[in-house]
């Protein structure tokens, strides 16, 4: 039963940044966020080491980052001038539910400097703001465009680190597609659906387009459109739905880096962390989980987390898919609706994950109403694990059937 | 310089200003802490590993190693004309972690590029104020 | 002391928009969201109006008025791909709460439309989507260009339907300029400060220059830079800090819409929920608060808001300032640091407020460590408003001083 | 229509054509659901009274009433050529409300403008295919 979180949480201190106002010599928005912080720390006698929540309008990912921190609950909700309010309601929740002890919502605004500025420095805009560290220094001048072009550095450092090589991430994508043939839906899933559509060979994949060495275009999600929802009901309400219940066990969240620049070990996500927090949670471990749905934007991407969620040895990632273990029939069914890879991928895969995992978990895998006989596993728990940014932020749930 | 076509980076006033300084005369100019005295990249008001404000800037080697890097076969923009080339992330010497475009490598041949490799920095000037950075192979 | 919130909310439907993958006709990523509501509720058996709690990557205050509903909980953290799993993260905290009791997620993408449409209906960038239905049927077309532009309408019916006049608004400024009289850091606190800086009339207020008709410049709130931070601890470790703690004694939030064409009163926010969630939390009621923080972007802002945290009877908001009611040495002090119109307001005010606030209720008003005799008041609660938006979205605390 | 300068909405394929259809031929076109029979403003595919998708669409009156409004004093682009003028939300006769800027009324006078004043709408050509609605107060 839900308890009453009042008086579970107090705002502790409160600061401003260095100067505020109309500030003539001018000011980026980033460093007005910056000082606030710093001096919101010193106020209290803290480290800003200590703050495992981070809240702000839009640019939670980019003040952890800057500050080097890793937090386990990030929200950036942005819906105008309340929502530094609505980030107090959302870090009470959060601390009441034990999730994190010690929150920042954090404000920078260069309202008046931005007139002088043309704009720039203000953390705004969709083109992004040309001051930001990463637009000065990361990928853009030198001729990264996109998510592939900053992935592919991830998989060329883990073949160096642990020997692996481009045939072993392949096979994720083999297997993938393997799923993807039982799911009519998928958008690979034969020469019916897609012209390039059904089976695929490790030989296919590395023969297949080179986009970015070393990741071909087969070790690339697709780009396409889609739509999805899920909903959570509490406890007591779980079960008077047409639906039925599938039941969080265990949620966790975190983050390593926002830009790739700022990533410490290529071959490791905070999937580690955010899926060691699901587990706690749970009172489970990888070894209870009975199916996994993990985030394959690329092979490189599932490979590593399948590591990070303890699924397979250090380096040793793309074994979880390796002799048919992964594969439909197999013993540890993974991404069982065709994936990122090859069942749809519009540039935010979570929901598919979510998805997904429901109606295997609920008995309804393909179409929500009832299981395909080979895509509809019988596992009873899944880890579900989403990844973001470049290799940034990471949300692992731990979903289990409704007994 | 007035044939460069790809996208310039724009110095921001308030922090990054002594590095591109520096660029215009050929030199690494990297942030320090003076508290713990660990260099880091990108530049910040305070300092990512003990959060101190007191940050000088000074003059690196501008020497480091490839820590890993790719080939982008596809590429938009002034890029477009230089596929296939190699983006790569570079150790500092002084500690932390630059990204570049490779100069003096085969990206025709991947694999012929090598993890560890010695890199020293150069600069491209984009602008009349920018110099873009970039990294090397010097093995 | 908080609980493990494990297994205390479930996801209890899945369901996906009606096409995916390559949608060759073309479609929205609007589309695509409300496609996939309607469907997760048709399969649960559910009515939209039931859903408490909105989850997207930024759009739930869109999705919200789309589907005309009130929610208790809106959360728009967008850091890429894994953002839903963050979602269920927070939805979990936020029913383990009580806040709500069902939950969407939601998600739609136009991936692969959004090239043969170039960009439009993709909901991103930063100069908005220009098919969104506030871009073809809201202010831009007919030259509404800002917020003041459109708040003006609410003040013009505020008039009409309760008789106010401009002077009663007007007279809010002018006691909020006496706050900022003792402040110091207020932009307008004197000449030394700025030109324009030192007390006002109402007479001045009306004689200022008209920007939109009925709001004069001095109506309207200052354009600054500012940042500003809290720090959230749990309670177990709130006294812990060299600075001392500011409870949380209640919270909430609700939004009427997103843009104004689908304000229904325009005299009314949804300040009355969010306050009415925030003091049934915290067993409190209007008559216990000694003091408020009133988000004050326009003199209308300020005026209908104190009606709607029951501060002031319907229609007679400006009341709560009249007769040095709410002036320095006043019964009920407001907006103590000269609020967004004669302190600082970079464009998100929420901050200000809460730093204000904090300082209040820890004696520690003006500068964070000590109070500035006048400024600082006796006040031991405090009700603490944020509205966003076109006055859209609201976000309300109840904070009590520790005892 | 040459010189339309202001901002001319983007119609979108999908949902919205048949209100820019009829405004072609100086019809207002309204969407209905035709479960609960409400009218709704701006057009969606799914009811937001009923939730439902049935959801047709009919000419409307065209007739209407001042809810509120403003004067804009300032304003940019083509618009600021035309201050002050006077926009408008306008209770629609069959229901729901739409934004304006109003035709045939006084904005150096604000207060000479009446909340519940009748409307007629009408519509200006801004470009080829869109022909954008305004509101004329006729009382």
């Amino acid at each position: 039963m839900p308890s009453n979180p009042s008086m579970s949480a107090a705002i502790v201190a409160a600061a401003e940044s260095d100067k505020i106002g109309y500030i003539e010599e001018g000011t980026t928005a980033l460093n007005l966020h910056i000082e606030a912080i710093r001096n919101v720390c010193a106020e209290a006698g803290v480290s800003p080491s200590e703050i495992d929540g981070v809240f702000s309008t839009n640019n939670s990912n980019l003040l952890a980052e800057y500050l080097g921190l890793h937090p386990k609950y990030i929200d950036t909700t942005a819906v105008g001038g309340c929502s530094f309010q609505m980030h107090v309601h959302h870090a009470m929740a959060a601390i009441n539910a034990g999730i994190i002890d010690l929150a920042v919502v954090s404000h920078g605004e260069a309202g008046y400097s931005a007139r002088k500025n043309k704009g720039n420095g203000t953390l705004r805009g969709g083109a992004g703001d040309p001051w930001l560290p990463a637009a000065q220094f990361g990928g853009g001048p030198y001729g990264n465009w996109g998510a592939p072009s900053n992935y592919a550095h991830a998989l060329t450092r883990h073949m160096h680190q642990y020997g692996s090589t481009k045939e072993d991430f392949a096979n994720i994508a083999v297997v993938t597609r393997e799923w993807a043939t039982l799911n009519p839906r998928a958008v690979m899933h034969s020469k019916e659906t897609h012209p390039v559509g059904g089976p695929i060979t490790v030989q296919d994949v590395l023969d297949s387009r080179m986009i970015v060495w070393p990741l071909n275009l087969l070790d690339i999600c697709l780009v396409t459109d889609h739509g999805g929802a899920v909903l959570i009901s509490s406890a007591e309400k779980a079960r008077s739905f047409k639906t039925g219940p599938v039941w969080i066990a265990g949620a966790g969240e975190n983050q390593s880096h926002q830009d790739m620049l700022e990533m410490d070990d290529y071959t490791a996500t905070s999937a580690l962390a955010s899926s060691e927090s699901a587990y706690r949670m749970a009172g489970m471990g990888p070894g209870d989980m009975e199916m996994a749905m993990i985030y394959d934007s690329f092979t490189v991407t599932a490979g590593i987390t399948a590591e990070m969620l303890g699924l397979a040895p250090r380096g040793g990632g793309p074994s979880l898919w390796a002799d048919g273990n992964a594969s439909p029939g197999g013993k540890f069914p993974v991404n069982t609706n065709g994936g990122g890879l090859s069942f749809s991928h519009s540039g935010m895969y979570g929901m598919m994950l979510l998805i997904e995992a429901y109606r295997q978990l609920s008995g309804t895998a393909e179409d929500g109403v009832h299981g395909i006989a080979g895509k509809q596993t019988n596992a009873q728990s899944a880890v579900v694990n989403g990844t973001g940014g470049s290799l940034s932020v990471t949300g692992t749930l731990v979903l289990t059937a409704d007994v | 310089m007035a044939e460069y076509n790809k996208s310039i980076p724009s110095p921001d006033p308030y922090v990054t200003q002594p590095f591109w300084d520096g660029a215009k005369e050929g030199k690494l100019m990297l942030p320090r802490c003076t508290t713990c005295n660990r260099a880091h990249w990108y530049p910040r008001i305070l300092c990512p590993h003990c959060h101190s404000s007191n940050i000088e800037w000074f003059e690196a080697s501008g020497e480091g190693f490839i820590h890993t890097y790719a080939v982008q076969n596809r590429a938009f923009g002034g890029w477009a004309d230089e596929t296939p080339y190699a983006t790569a992330y570079i150790d500092l010497k002084e500690g932390d972690r630059m990204f570049t475009a490779l100069r003096g490598v085969n990206a025709e041949d991947p694999t012929s590029i090598k993890i560890g490799a010695r890199v020293k920095i150069e600069f491209e000037q984009a602008s009349e104020d920018v110099f873009v950075p970039y990294w090397r192979v010097v093995d």
